[in-house]
Protein backbone atom coordinates (compact mmCIF):
# COMPACT_ATOMS: atom_id res chain seq x y z
CA UNK A 1 0.00 0.00 0.00
CA UNK A 2 1.30 3.54 -1.34
CA UNK A 3 1.15 5.96 1.04
CA UNK A 4 -0.93 9.46 0.25
CA UNK A 5 1.33 11.69 -1.88
CA UNK A 6 0.20 14.81 -0.10
CA UNK A 7 2.15 13.03 3.37
CA UNK A 8 5.51 12.14 1.21
CA UNK A 9 7.42 15.53 1.95
CA UNK A 10 7.47 15.32 5.50
CA UNK A 11 8.84 12.10 5.19
CA UNK A 12 10.65 12.39 2.63
CA UNK A 13 12.95 14.79 5.09
CA UNK A 14 13.73 12.52 7.29
CA UNK A 15 14.94 9.90 5.04
CA UNK A 16 17.49 11.88 2.15
CA UNK A 17 21.10 11.03 2.28
CA UNK A 18 22.77 12.77 5.45
CA UNK A 19 24.63 16.28 4.79
CA UNK A 20 28.11 16.62 5.67
CA UNK A 21 29.52 15.35 8.74
CA UNK A 22 28.51 17.33 11.89
CA UNK A 23 31.53 19.11 13.95
CA UNK A 24 30.77 16.03 16.19
CA UNK A 25 31.22 13.43 13.80
CA UNK A 26 34.52 15.11 12.60
CA UNK A 27 35.91 14.23 15.67
CA UNK A 28 39.18 11.38 15.24
CA UNK A 29 39.42 8.14 17.17
CA UNK A 30 40.27 9.07 21.05
CA UNK A 31 37.02 10.47 21.12
CA UNK A 32 36.26 9.14 24.51
CA UNK A 33 33.51 7.33 23.90
CA UNK A 34 32.17 4.13 23.60
CA UNK A 35 31.22 2.54 20.10
CA UNK A 36 30.30 -1.30 19.04
CA UNK A 37 30.29 -2.77 16.34
CA UNK A 38 27.94 -6.17 15.87
CA UNK A 39 28.04 -8.51 13.10
CA UNK A 40 25.32 -11.00 12.69
CA UNK A 41 24.31 -13.38 10.88
CA UNK A 42 20.53 -12.90 8.82
CA UNK A 43 18.55 -15.10 11.31
CA UNK A 44 15.90 -13.25 13.29
CA UNK A 45 17.08 -15.19 16.26
CA UNK A 46 19.70 -12.67 16.85
CA UNK A 47 17.22 -9.88 17.05
CA UNK A 48 16.94 -10.40 20.93
CA UNK A 49 20.62 -9.65 20.98
CA UNK A 50 20.22 -6.56 19.25
CA UNK A 51 17.82 -5.15 21.39
CA UNK A 52 19.80 -5.95 24.37
CA UNK A 53 22.93 -4.07 23.12
CA UNK A 54 21.23 -1.44 21.96
CA UNK A 55 19.70 -0.64 25.36
CA UNK A 56 23.00 -1.12 27.06
CA UNK A 57 24.50 1.30 25.06
CA UNK A 58 22.14 3.52 25.32
CA UNK A 59 22.00 3.68 28.85
CA UNK A 60 25.54 4.11 28.86
CA UNK A 61 24.95 6.87 26.84
CA UNK A 62 23.17 8.26 29.61
CA UNK A 63 19.19 7.90 28.35
CA UNK A 64 17.56 6.67 31.24
CA UNK A 65 15.31 3.02 31.19
CA UNK A 66 12.75 3.71 29.22
CA UNK A 67 14.30 5.62 26.64
CA UNK A 68 16.64 3.05 26.25
CA UNK A 69 13.78 0.22 26.15
CA UNK A 70 12.16 2.54 23.13
CA UNK A 71 15.91 3.18 21.47
CA UNK A 72 16.00 -0.78 21.83
CA UNK A 73 12.59 -0.92 19.83
CA UNK A 74 13.26 1.37 17.32
CA UNK A 75 16.75 -0.94 16.37
CA UNK A 76 14.80 -4.10 16.90
CA UNK A 77 12.30 -2.60 13.99
CA UNK A 78 15.22 -1.37 11.92
CA UNK A 79 16.88 -5.06 11.64
CA UNK A 80 14.21 -7.13 11.38
CA UNK A 81 13.44 -5.04 8.34
CA UNK A 82 16.46 -5.90 7.22
CA UNK A 83 15.86 -9.41 7.39
CA UNK A 84 12.82 -9.22 5.92
CA UNK A 85 13.00 -6.77 3.23
CA UNK A 86 16.24 -6.22 2.02
CA UNK A 87 17.23 -9.74 2.52
CA UNK A 88 13.56 -11.32 1.91
CA UNK A 89 14.20 -13.85 4.95
CA UNK A 90 16.95 -15.33 3.55
CA UNK A 91 19.60 -16.14 7.12
CA UNK A 92 23.13 -16.63 4.96
CA UNK A 93 23.63 -13.15 5.11
CA UNK A 94 25.12 -10.59 7.54
CA UNK A 95 23.60 -7.63 9.00
CA UNK A 96 26.31 -4.56 10.61
CA UNK A 97 25.46 -2.59 13.52
CA UNK A 98 27.60 0.31 14.99
CA UNK A 99 27.08 1.91 17.66
CA UNK A 100 28.62 5.30 18.33
CA UNK A 101 28.29 8.29 20.98
CA UNK A 102 28.91 11.18 19.28
CA UNK A 103 28.55 13.55 22.25
CA UNK A 104 25.29 15.17 21.83
CA UNK A 105 23.72 12.04 19.50
CA UNK A 106 22.84 8.46 20.02
CA UNK A 107 24.03 7.13 16.46
CA UNK A 108 22.78 3.62 15.51
CA UNK A 109 24.08 3.12 11.49
CA UNK A 110 22.53 -0.64 10.05
CA UNK A 111 24.87 -1.74 7.02
CA UNK A 112 23.29 -4.78 4.82
CA UNK A 113 24.18 -5.48 1.19
CA UNK A 114 20.55 -6.31 0.64
CA UNK A 115 17.76 -5.01 -1.70
CA UNK A 116 17.69 -1.62 -1.54
CA UNK A 117 14.92 0.48 0.30
CA UNK A 118 11.86 2.17 -2.32
CA UNK A 119 10.42 4.68 0.15
CA UNK A 120 7.37 4.67 -1.77
CA UNK A 121 7.29 1.02 -0.36
CA UNK A 122 6.22 2.71 3.00
CA UNK A 123 2.84 3.17 3.77
CA UNK A 124 1.82 6.04 5.59
CA UNK A 125 0.33 4.53 9.08
CA UNK A 126 -3.47 5.74 9.56
CA UNK A 127 -4.43 3.75 12.51
CA UNK A 128 -8.61 4.52 11.49
CA UNK A 129 -8.11 2.24 8.60
CA UNK A 130 -5.79 -0.56 10.31
CA UNK A 131 -8.89 -2.50 11.41
CA UNK A 132 -11.15 -2.45 8.49
CA UNK A 133 -8.16 -2.94 5.78
CA UNK A 134 -6.69 -5.45 7.76
CA UNK A 135 -3.63 -3.95 7.82
CA UNK A 136 -0.55 -5.40 9.29
CA UNK A 137 2.28 -3.58 7.93
CA UNK A 138 3.84 0.07 8.06
CA UNK A 139 4.07 -0.16 11.73
CA UNK A 140 7.63 -0.92 11.76
CA UNK A 141 8.84 2.34 9.92
CA UNK A 142 6.20 4.35 11.83
CA UNK A 143 7.67 3.66 15.27
CA UNK A 144 11.12 3.69 14.51
CA UNK A 145 10.23 7.34 13.20
CA UNK A 146 7.98 8.30 16.37
CA UNK A 147 10.83 6.66 18.84
CA UNK A 148 14.18 8.63 16.83
CA UNK A 149 15.14 12.44 15.76
CA UNK A 150 15.86 11.04 12.68
CA UNK A 151 15.70 8.15 10.12
CA UNK A 152 17.81 8.23 7.21
CA UNK A 153 18.62 5.61 4.20
CA UNK A 154 21.20 5.41 2.34
CA UNK A 155 23.23 3.33 -0.59
CA UNK A 156 27.02 3.64 -0.80
CA UNK A 157 29.33 1.41 -2.21
CA UNK A 158 26.39 -1.64 -2.70
CA UNK A 159 25.40 -1.35 0.84
CA UNK A 160 22.12 0.28 2.44
CA UNK A 161 22.83 2.09 5.37
CA UNK A 162 19.97 2.83 7.47
CA UNK A 163 21.41 5.46 10.67
CA UNK A 164 18.77 6.28 13.48
CA UNK A 165 19.88 9.01 15.63
CA UNK A 166 18.41 10.36 18.80
CA UNK A 167 19.57 13.62 20.41
CA UNK A 168 20.46 13.51 23.91
CA UNK A 169 19.70 17.05 25.07
CA UNK A 170 16.50 18.26 24.19
CA UNK A 171 17.73 22.16 22.62
CA UNK A 172 18.17 24.25 26.09
CA UNK A 173 17.48 21.10 28.84
CA UNK A 174 20.24 19.58 31.14
CA UNK A 175 21.99 16.75 29.91
CA UNK A 176 20.39 13.61 30.96
CA UNK A 177 21.91 11.50 34.50
CA UNK A 178 23.39 8.39 33.82
CA UNK B 1 16.39 -20.26 27.49
CA UNK B 2 13.01 -19.94 26.09
CA UNK B 3 12.41 -16.55 24.52
CA UNK B 4 8.11 -16.87 24.73
CA UNK B 5 5.73 -19.25 25.93
CA UNK B 6 1.82 -18.65 25.62
CA UNK B 7 0.01 -20.58 28.00
CA UNK B 8 -4.33 -20.50 27.79
CA UNK B 9 -6.73 -20.74 30.51
CA UNK B 10 -10.61 -20.84 29.60
CA UNK B 11 -12.66 -18.50 32.03
CA UNK B 12 -16.49 -18.89 31.04
CA UNK B 13 -16.85 -17.85 27.24
CA UNK B 14 -13.67 -15.73 27.79
CA UNK B 15 -10.08 -17.78 26.60
CA UNK B 16 -7.06 -16.03 28.86
CA UNK B 17 -3.73 -16.11 26.83
CA UNK B 18 -0.35 -15.57 28.88
CA UNK B 19 2.47 -14.69 26.62
CA UNK B 20 5.52 -15.21 28.76
CA UNK B 21 8.75 -13.55 27.52
CA UNK B 22 9.14 -11.06 24.43
CA UNK B 23 7.05 -11.03 20.91
CA UNK B 24 9.58 -9.84 18.24
CA UNK B 25 9.88 -11.20 14.85
CA UNK B 26 11.28 -14.36 15.93
CA UNK B 27 8.59 -15.10 18.25
CA UNK B 28 5.52 -13.63 16.91
CA UNK B 29 4.72 -17.00 15.35
CA UNK B 30 4.01 -18.96 18.56
CA UNK B 31 1.35 -15.65 20.01
CA UNK B 32 -0.20 -15.98 16.26
CA UNK B 33 -0.16 -19.49 16.68
CA UNK B 34 -2.16 -18.92 20.11
CA UNK B 35 -4.58 -16.41 18.48
CA UNK B 36 -5.34 -18.61 16.11
CA UNK B 37 -5.98 -21.43 18.11
CA UNK B 38 -8.80 -19.51 19.74
CA UNK B 39 -10.65 -18.42 16.43
CA UNK B 40 -10.58 -22.11 15.31
CA UNK B 41 -11.95 -22.92 18.79
CA UNK B 42 -14.65 -20.16 17.73
CA UNK B 43 -13.44 -18.48 21.13
CA UNK B 44 -13.59 -15.12 20.54
CA UNK B 45 -13.69 -13.04 23.44
CA UNK B 46 -10.13 -13.04 24.12
CA UNK B 47 -8.22 -11.48 27.19
CA UNK B 48 -4.76 -11.51 26.36
CA UNK B 49 -2.80 -10.90 29.99
CA UNK B 50 0.15 -9.14 29.61
CA UNK B 51 1.59 -9.20 33.08
CA UNK B 52 4.64 -11.95 31.80
CA UNK B 53 5.25 -9.59 28.42
CA UNK B 54 8.39 -7.90 28.80
CA UNK B 55 8.47 -6.55 25.86
CA UNK B 56 6.49 -6.68 22.13
CA UNK B 57 7.45 -5.53 18.41
CA UNK B 58 5.78 -4.47 15.62
CA UNK B 59 5.58 -7.87 14.50
CA UNK B 60 3.53 -8.96 17.71
CA UNK B 61 1.23 -5.70 16.99
CA UNK B 62 0.55 -6.48 13.42
CA UNK B 63 -0.48 -10.51 14.47
CA UNK B 64 -2.84 -8.62 16.57
CA UNK B 65 -4.08 -6.66 13.73
CA UNK B 66 -4.34 -9.34 11.67
CA UNK B 67 -6.81 -11.38 13.41
CA UNK B 68 -9.13 -8.44 15.38
CA UNK B 69 -11.30 -8.00 12.49
CA UNK B 70 -12.25 -11.54 12.38
CA UNK B 71 -12.39 -11.49 16.13
CA UNK B 72 -15.42 -8.61 16.25
CA UNK B 73 -17.16 -9.80 13.23
CA UNK B 74 -17.82 -12.99 15.39
CA UNK B 75 -19.29 -10.68 18.40
CA UNK B 76 -15.80 -10.96 20.20
CA UNK B 77 -12.91 -9.06 21.29
CA UNK B 78 -9.23 -9.08 22.17
CA UNK B 79 -8.64 -7.07 25.14
CA UNK B 80 -5.49 -6.45 27.16
CA UNK B 81 -4.50 -6.26 30.65
CA UNK B 82 -1.40 -5.85 32.80
CA UNK B 83 0.61 -3.94 30.64
CA UNK B 84 4.01 -3.18 32.25
CA UNK B 85 5.47 -0.08 31.61
CA UNK B 86 7.66 -0.61 28.53
CA UNK B 87 4.48 -2.37 26.61
CA UNK B 88 1.99 0.47 27.62
CA UNK B 89 4.57 2.89 26.20
CA UNK B 90 4.55 1.00 22.81
CA UNK B 91 1.03 1.35 22.95
CA UNK B 92 1.14 4.60 23.86
CA UNK B 93 3.38 5.63 20.67
CA UNK B 94 0.97 4.18 18.41
CA UNK B 95 -2.22 5.31 19.85
CA UNK B 96 -3.37 1.55 20.01
CA UNK B 97 -5.58 2.53 23.23
CA UNK B 98 -8.21 3.66 20.43
CA UNK B 99 -7.90 0.38 18.95
CA UNK B 100 -7.75 -2.14 21.75
CA UNK B 101 -9.20 -2.09 25.39
CA UNK B 102 -6.44 -2.28 28.12
CA UNK B 103 -7.24 -2.93 31.92
CA UNK B 104 -5.29 -2.66 35.02
CA UNK B 105 -6.06 -6.44 35.91
CA UNK B 106 -7.08 -9.25 34.82
CA UNK B 107 -10.12 -9.38 36.73
CA UNK B 108 -11.25 -6.21 35.31
CA UNK B 109 -10.89 -7.46 31.91
CA UNK B 110 -12.82 -10.50 32.16
CA UNK B 111 -15.27 -8.37 33.76
CA UNK B 112 -15.34 -6.66 30.69
CA UNK B 113 -16.89 -9.13 28.53
CA UNK B 114 -20.23 -8.66 30.78
CA UNK B 115 -21.66 -9.93 34.13
CA UNK B 116 -22.06 -13.88 33.36
CA UNK B 117 -18.40 -14.04 33.08
CA UNK B 118 -15.62 -14.64 35.59
CA UNK B 119 -17.34 -16.13 38.28
CA UNK B 120 -17.25 -19.81 36.25
CA UNK B 121 -13.93 -20.94 36.46
CA UNK C 1 55.55 -11.00 44.96
CA UNK C 2 57.56 -13.07 42.24
CA UNK C 3 55.55 -16.73 42.12
CA UNK C 4 57.74 -19.78 42.85
CA UNK C 5 59.87 -20.95 40.23
CA UNK C 6 58.60 -24.78 40.22
CA UNK C 7 55.32 -23.72 39.17
CA UNK C 8 56.72 -21.14 36.33
CA UNK C 9 56.64 -23.87 33.33
CA UNK C 10 52.94 -24.72 33.91
CA UNK C 11 51.47 -20.83 33.74
CA UNK C 12 53.58 -20.30 31.56
CA UNK C 13 52.14 -22.69 28.71
CA UNK C 14 49.01 -20.92 28.66
CA UNK C 15 50.69 -17.53 28.06
CA UNK C 16 53.00 -18.19 25.04
CA UNK C 17 51.71 -16.30 21.72
CA UNK C 18 49.21 -18.64 20.17
CA UNK C 19 50.51 -20.84 16.81
CA UNK C 20 48.93 -21.05 13.44
CA UNK C 21 46.10 -20.56 13.40
CA UNK C 22 43.46 -23.48 13.72
CA UNK C 23 40.94 -24.66 10.93
CA UNK C 24 38.14 -22.65 12.64
CA UNK C 25 40.36 -19.69 12.63
CA UNK C 26 41.14 -19.99 8.75
CA UNK C 27 37.32 -19.66 7.93
CA UNK C 28 36.41 -16.58 6.16
CA UNK C 29 34.17 -13.77 6.75
CA UNK C 30 30.60 -15.01 5.91
CA UNK C 31 31.01 -17.60 8.56
CA UNK C 32 27.75 -17.24 10.05
CA UNK C 33 28.44 -16.62 13.36
CA UNK C 34 28.09 -13.16 15.27
CA UNK C 35 31.07 -11.27 16.64
CA UNK C 36 31.28 -8.24 18.04
CA UNK C 37 33.94 -5.07 18.48
CA UNK C 38 33.72 -2.85 21.66
CA UNK C 39 35.70 0.12 21.48
CA UNK C 40 35.86 2.26 25.35
CA UNK C 41 37.54 4.71 27.07
CA UNK C 42 39.88 3.45 30.18
CA UNK C 43 37.29 4.45 32.65
CA UNK C 44 36.31 1.42 34.96
CA UNK C 45 33.05 3.07 34.80
CA UNK C 46 32.29 0.88 31.89
CA UNK C 47 33.27 -2.25 33.32
CA UNK C 48 29.73 -2.82 33.61
CA UNK C 49 29.42 -3.00 30.28
CA UNK C 50 31.76 -5.31 29.48
CA UNK C 51 30.54 -7.77 31.70
CA UNK C 52 26.75 -7.28 30.13
CA UNK C 53 28.10 -7.46 26.45
CA UNK C 54 30.43 -10.79 27.50
CA UNK C 55 27.41 -12.50 29.77
CA UNK C 56 25.27 -11.78 26.40
CA UNK C 57 28.11 -12.97 24.14
CA UNK C 58 28.53 -15.76 25.64
CA UNK C 59 24.47 -16.88 26.29
CA UNK C 60 24.24 -16.27 22.19
CA UNK C 61 27.21 -18.71 22.05
CA UNK C 62 25.63 -21.61 23.73
CA UNK C 63 26.64 -21.19 26.88
CA UNK C 64 24.34 -21.55 29.91
CA UNK C 65 23.89 -18.39 32.28
CA UNK C 66 26.36 -19.68 34.84
CA UNK C 67 29.06 -20.39 32.71
CA UNK C 68 28.36 -16.92 30.86
CA UNK C 69 28.56 -15.53 34.46
CA UNK C 70 31.60 -16.84 35.17
CA UNK C 71 33.15 -15.66 31.72
CA UNK C 72 31.85 -12.19 32.13
CA UNK C 73 33.69 -12.38 35.33
CA UNK C 74 37.05 -13.23 33.34
CA UNK C 75 36.41 -10.58 30.80
CA UNK C 76 36.24 -7.81 33.45
CA UNK C 77 39.07 -9.42 35.21
CA UNK C 78 40.79 -9.28 31.80
CA UNK C 79 39.68 -5.77 30.98
CA UNK C 80 40.13 -4.47 35.13
CA UNK C 81 43.79 -5.56 34.30
CA UNK C 82 44.43 -3.58 31.43
CA UNK C 83 43.18 -0.44 32.88
CA UNK C 84 44.80 -0.73 36.60
CA UNK C 85 48.25 -2.56 35.14
CA UNK C 86 48.86 -1.79 31.12
CA UNK C 87 47.70 2.31 31.88
CA UNK C 88 48.08 2.65 35.23
CA UNK C 89 44.81 3.77 36.24
CA UNK C 90 45.23 6.59 33.00
CA UNK C 91 41.38 7.63 31.92
CA UNK C 92 42.07 8.84 28.49
CA UNK C 93 43.21 5.75 26.54
CA UNK C 94 41.31 2.91 24.38
CA UNK C 95 40.67 -0.72 24.94
CA UNK C 96 39.34 -2.67 22.49
CA UNK C 97 36.90 -5.96 22.99
CA UNK C 98 36.75 -8.12 20.01
CA UNK C 99 34.40 -11.00 20.61
CA UNK C 100 34.42 -14.49 18.23
CA UNK C 101 32.50 -17.35 17.91
CA UNK C 102 34.73 -19.21 16.43
CA UNK C 103 32.41 -22.71 16.43
CA UNK C 104 34.18 -24.97 18.87
CA UNK C 105 35.86 -21.99 20.62
CA UNK C 106 34.54 -18.51 22.36
CA UNK C 107 37.07 -15.71 21.73
CA UNK C 108 37.79 -13.07 23.36
CA UNK C 109 40.31 -10.30 22.58
CA UNK C 110 41.53 -7.20 24.69
CA UNK C 111 43.61 -4.78 22.82
CA UNK C 112 45.42 -1.86 24.58
CA UNK C 113 48.54 0.18 23.53
CA UNK C 114 49.61 0.37 27.21
CA UNK C 115 52.48 -1.08 29.30
CA UNK C 116 53.33 -4.45 28.20
CA UNK C 117 52.75 -7.58 30.39
CA UNK C 118 55.37 -9.06 32.00
CA UNK C 119 54.57 -12.33 33.03
CA UNK C 120 56.91 -12.24 36.11
CA UNK C 121 55.05 -9.91 37.68
CA UNK C 122 52.44 -12.37 38.24
CA UNK C 123 52.10 -13.70 41.84
CA UNK C 124 51.18 -17.83 42.37
CA UNK C 125 48.07 -17.63 44.41
CA UNK C 126 48.74 -19.25 47.85
CA UNK C 127 45.16 -18.81 49.86
CA UNK C 128 47.01 -20.17 53.10
CA UNK C 129 49.19 -17.23 52.90
CA UNK C 130 46.47 -14.65 52.03
CA UNK C 131 45.90 -13.66 55.35
CA UNK C 132 48.81 -14.04 56.86
CA UNK C 133 50.64 -11.87 54.48
CA UNK C 134 47.86 -9.52 53.90
CA UNK C 135 47.91 -10.44 50.33
CA UNK C 136 45.04 -8.72 48.31
CA UNK C 137 46.27 -8.99 44.76
CA UNK C 138 46.35 -12.24 42.61
CA UNK C 139 43.04 -13.24 42.51
CA UNK C 140 42.43 -11.30 39.13
CA UNK C 141 44.73 -14.03 36.89
CA UNK C 142 43.81 -16.74 39.12
CA UNK C 143 39.97 -16.37 38.57
CA UNK C 144 40.56 -16.02 34.87
CA UNK C 145 42.78 -18.86 34.56
CA UNK C 146 40.68 -21.02 36.39
CA UNK C 147 37.18 -20.10 34.24
CA UNK C 148 38.81 -20.12 30.57
CA UNK C 149 40.99 -22.85 29.01
CA UNK C 150 43.17 -20.45 27.83
CA UNK C 151 45.03 -17.22 28.57
CA UNK C 152 47.52 -15.88 26.31
CA UNK C 153 49.52 -12.60 26.19
CA UNK C 154 50.18 -11.30 23.20
CA UNK C 155 52.38 -8.45 21.78
CA UNK C 156 52.45 -7.01 18.28
CA UNK C 157 52.15 -3.47 16.14
CA UNK C 158 53.07 -2.22 19.76
CA UNK C 159 50.00 -3.64 20.74
CA UNK C 160 48.87 -6.08 23.92
CA UNK C 161 46.98 -8.64 23.28
CA UNK C 162 45.30 -10.85 25.98
CA UNK C 163 43.09 -13.91 24.50
CA UNK C 164 40.70 -15.88 26.50
CA UNK C 165 39.30 -18.72 25.11
CA UNK C 166 36.68 -21.07 26.34
CA UNK C 167 35.65 -24.38 24.34
CA UNK C 168 31.88 -24.99 23.97
CA UNK C 169 32.85 -28.83 23.91
CA UNK C 170 34.37 -30.94 26.37
CA UNK C 171 36.00 -33.55 24.45
CA UNK C 172 33.72 -36.19 23.60
CA UNK C 173 30.71 -34.23 24.84
CA UNK C 174 27.46 -32.68 23.25
CA UNK C 175 27.61 -29.46 22.46
CA UNK C 176 25.70 -27.03 25.25
CA UNK C 177 22.08 -26.50 24.43
CA UNK C 178 21.21 -22.75 24.36
CA UNK D 1 21.23 3.74 37.80
CA UNK D 2 22.73 3.10 41.27
CA UNK D 3 25.95 0.54 40.76
CA UNK D 4 26.31 -0.32 44.29
CA UNK D 5 24.77 1.40 47.63
CA UNK D 6 25.82 -0.45 51.19
CA UNK D 7 23.57 -0.05 53.75
CA UNK D 8 24.89 -0.81 57.93
CA UNK D 9 22.69 -1.96 60.66
CA UNK D 10 23.32 -3.28 63.58
CA UNK D 11 22.17 -5.94 65.94
CA UNK D 12 24.05 -5.94 69.18
CA UNK D 13 27.49 -6.14 68.90
CA UNK D 14 27.50 -7.24 65.37
CA UNK D 15 27.18 -4.93 61.79
CA UNK D 16 25.38 -6.42 59.49
CA UNK D 17 26.25 -4.65 55.96
CA UNK D 18 24.06 -4.82 52.90
CA UNK D 19 25.55 -4.36 49.37
CA UNK D 20 23.20 -4.14 46.63
CA UNK D 21 23.87 -4.29 42.96
CA UNK D 22 27.70 -5.38 41.87
CA UNK D 23 31.40 -4.77 43.18
CA UNK D 24 33.80 -5.05 40.54
CA UNK D 25 36.79 -2.59 40.31
CA UNK D 26 34.59 0.50 39.76
CA UNK D 27 32.14 0.16 42.66
CA UNK D 28 35.25 -1.63 45.32
CA UNK D 29 36.14 1.78 46.88
CA UNK D 30 32.35 2.10 48.35
CA UNK D 31 32.50 -1.39 49.92
CA UNK D 32 35.76 -0.68 51.02
CA UNK D 33 34.93 2.66 52.71
CA UNK D 34 32.00 0.22 54.50
CA UNK D 35 34.40 -2.48 56.05
CA UNK D 36 36.78 0.26 57.30
CA UNK D 37 34.39 2.52 58.88
CA UNK D 38 33.26 -1.14 60.51
CA UNK D 39 36.62 -1.25 61.89
CA UNK D 40 37.25 2.40 62.94
CA UNK D 41 33.80 1.91 65.07
CA UNK D 42 35.87 -0.95 66.38
CA UNK D 43 32.64 -2.82 65.32
CA UNK D 44 34.81 -6.35 64.35
CA UNK D 45 31.32 -8.70 64.59
CA UNK D 46 30.81 -8.01 61.03
CA UNK D 47 28.26 -9.71 58.62
CA UNK D 48 27.96 -9.12 54.72
CA UNK D 49 24.12 -10.29 53.83
CA UNK D 50 24.92 -10.71 49.96
CA UNK D 51 21.10 -11.00 49.31
CA UNK D 52 21.09 -8.05 47.19
CA UNK D 53 24.86 -8.84 45.70
CA UNK D 54 24.04 -9.64 42.15
CA UNK D 55 28.27 -9.82 41.71
CA UNK D 56 31.84 -9.51 43.06
CA UNK D 57 34.78 -9.47 41.32
CA UNK D 58 38.18 -10.01 42.47
CA UNK D 59 38.35 -6.21 43.70
CA UNK D 60 35.55 -7.13 45.90
CA UNK D 61 37.63 -10.27 47.27
CA UNK D 62 40.44 -8.41 47.46
CA UNK D 63 38.85 -5.52 49.69
CA UNK D 64 37.53 -8.81 52.33
CA UNK D 65 41.33 -9.82 52.26
CA UNK D 66 42.73 -6.37 53.09
CA UNK D 67 40.75 -5.98 55.93
CA UNK D 68 40.22 -9.85 57.46
CA UNK D 69 43.83 -9.84 59.50
CA UNK D 70 42.83 -6.27 61.65
CA UNK D 71 39.40 -8.09 62.22
CA UNK D 72 40.70 -10.94 63.31
CA UNK D 73 43.79 -9.86 65.45
CA UNK D 74 41.06 -7.98 67.64
CA UNK D 75 38.73 -10.91 68.45
CA UNK D 76 36.55 -10.38 65.49
CA UNK D 77 35.19 -11.93 62.30
CA UNK D 78 33.74 -11.42 58.89
CA UNK D 79 31.10 -13.43 58.12
CA UNK D 80 28.95 -13.89 54.26
CA UNK D 81 25.12 -14.99 54.48
CA UNK D 82 22.92 -15.66 51.47
CA UNK D 83 24.94 -15.77 48.57
CA UNK D 84 23.72 -15.86 45.39
CA UNK D 85 24.44 -18.43 42.51
CA UNK D 86 26.78 -16.55 40.79
CA UNK D 87 28.65 -15.28 44.04
CA UNK D 88 29.10 -18.56 45.54
CA UNK D 89 30.21 -19.61 42.44
CA UNK D 90 33.45 -17.27 42.15
CA UNK D 91 33.42 -18.20 45.92
CA UNK D 92 33.80 -22.02 44.94
CA UNK D 93 36.18 -21.41 42.28
CA UNK D 94 39.19 -19.40 44.53
CA UNK D 95 38.18 -21.86 47.54
CA UNK D 96 37.03 -18.82 49.46
CA UNK D 97 35.07 -21.32 51.63
CA UNK D 98 37.85 -22.15 53.58
CA UNK D 99 39.21 -18.43 54.35
CA UNK D 100 35.76 -16.93 55.01
CA UNK D 101 32.46 -18.77 57.04
CA UNK D 102 29.28 -18.70 54.56
CA UNK D 103 25.74 -18.98 56.06
CA UNK D 104 22.19 -19.54 54.19
CA UNK D 105 21.02 -17.07 56.32
CA UNK D 106 21.62 -13.82 58.03
CA UNK D 107 20.12 -15.18 61.25
CA UNK D 108 22.42 -18.18 61.25
CA UNK D 109 25.58 -15.40 60.33
CA UNK D 110 24.53 -13.26 63.29
CA UNK D 111 23.44 -16.31 65.47
CA UNK D 112 27.24 -17.62 64.64
CA UNK D 113 28.95 -14.85 66.75
CA UNK D 114 27.30 -16.37 69.88
CA UNK D 115 24.35 -16.77 72.07
CA UNK D 116 24.08 -13.21 73.06
CA UNK D 117 23.45 -11.59 69.74
CA UNK D 118 20.68 -11.55 67.66
CA UNK D 119 18.12 -11.29 70.44
CA UNK D 120 19.12 -7.62 71.04
CA UNK D 121 18.83 -5.52 67.75
N1 LIG E 1 15.47 -2.15 5.22
C1 LIG E 1 14.52 -2.16 4.24
N2 LIG E 1 14.84 -2.55 3.00
C2 LIG E 1 13.89 -2.55 2.03
N3 LIG E 1 12.61 -2.20 2.22
C3 LIG E 1 12.22 -1.80 3.45
C4 LIG E 1 13.15 -1.75 4.52
N4 LIG E 1 12.49 -1.32 5.61
C5 LIG E 1 11.23 -1.10 5.26
N5 LIG E 1 11.04 -1.38 3.94
C6 LIG E 1 9.77 -1.22 3.19
O1 LIG E 1 8.91 -0.42 3.99
C7 LIG E 1 7.69 -1.13 4.27
C8 LIG E 1 7.16 -0.77 5.65
O2 LIG E 1 8.01 -1.31 6.65
P1 LIG E 1 7.44 -1.50 8.10
O3 LIG E 1 6.82 -0.23 8.53
O4 LIG E 1 8.52 -2.00 8.98
O5 LIG E 1 6.28 -2.57 7.98
P2 LIG E 1 6.36 -4.10 7.57
O6 LIG E 1 7.79 -4.51 7.69
O7 LIG E 1 5.47 -4.77 8.55
O8 LIG E 1 5.84 -4.16 6.16
C9 LIG E 1 8.02 -2.57 4.09
O9 LIG E 1 6.90 -3.34 3.78
C10 LIG E 1 9.06 -2.53 2.97
O10 LIG E 1 8.42 -2.47 1.71
N1 LIG F 1 47.11 -6.43 31.36
C1 LIG F 1 48.19 -6.39 32.17
N2 LIG F 1 49.25 -5.60 31.84
C2 LIG F 1 50.35 -5.54 32.65
N3 LIG F 1 50.47 -6.26 33.78
C3 LIG F 1 49.47 -7.07 34.17
C4 LIG F 1 48.27 -7.18 33.37
N4 LIG F 1 47.47 -8.07 33.99
C5 LIG F 1 48.10 -8.46 35.09
N5 LIG F 1 49.32 -7.89 35.21
C6 LIG F 1 50.31 -8.12 36.29
O1 LIG F 1 49.92 -9.30 36.97
C7 LIG F 1 49.69 -9.03 38.37
C8 LIG F 1 48.55 -9.90 38.89
O2 LIG F 1 47.31 -9.49 38.35
P1 LIG F 1 45.97 -9.87 39.12
O3 LIG F 1 46.01 -11.33 39.38
O4 LIG F 1 44.83 -9.41 38.31
O5 LIG F 1 46.04 -9.14 40.52
P2 LIG F 1 46.05 -7.59 40.83
O6 LIG F 1 45.56 -6.90 39.61
O7 LIG F 1 45.09 -7.47 41.96
O8 LIG F 1 47.44 -7.26 41.19
C9 LIG F 1 49.43 -7.56 38.46
O9 LIG F 1 49.73 -7.03 39.71
C10 LIG F 1 50.32 -7.02 37.33
O10 LIG F 1 51.65 -6.87 37.79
Amino acid sequence: MVRAPDRVSGREESRRPPPAPSPAARVPRGRNKPSLILSLPSETAYLGLVREVTKKMAEVGGFAEPVAERLSLAVDEAATNVLEHAYKGATDREVELRFEDRGPDFRVELVDTGQMMDPRAVPQVDLDKFVTERRTGGLGMHLMEKIMDSVTFRRSARRNVCALVKHKTPLGEEPPGR
Amino acid sequence: MSELTVESRDVGDVVLLYPKGFINAHTVRLFEGALQKAISLKQFKIVVNCAGLSYIASAGLGAMMGAIEEIRSNGGDLRLASLNETVQNIFDILGFNHLYRTYASEAEAIASFGPAHGAGA
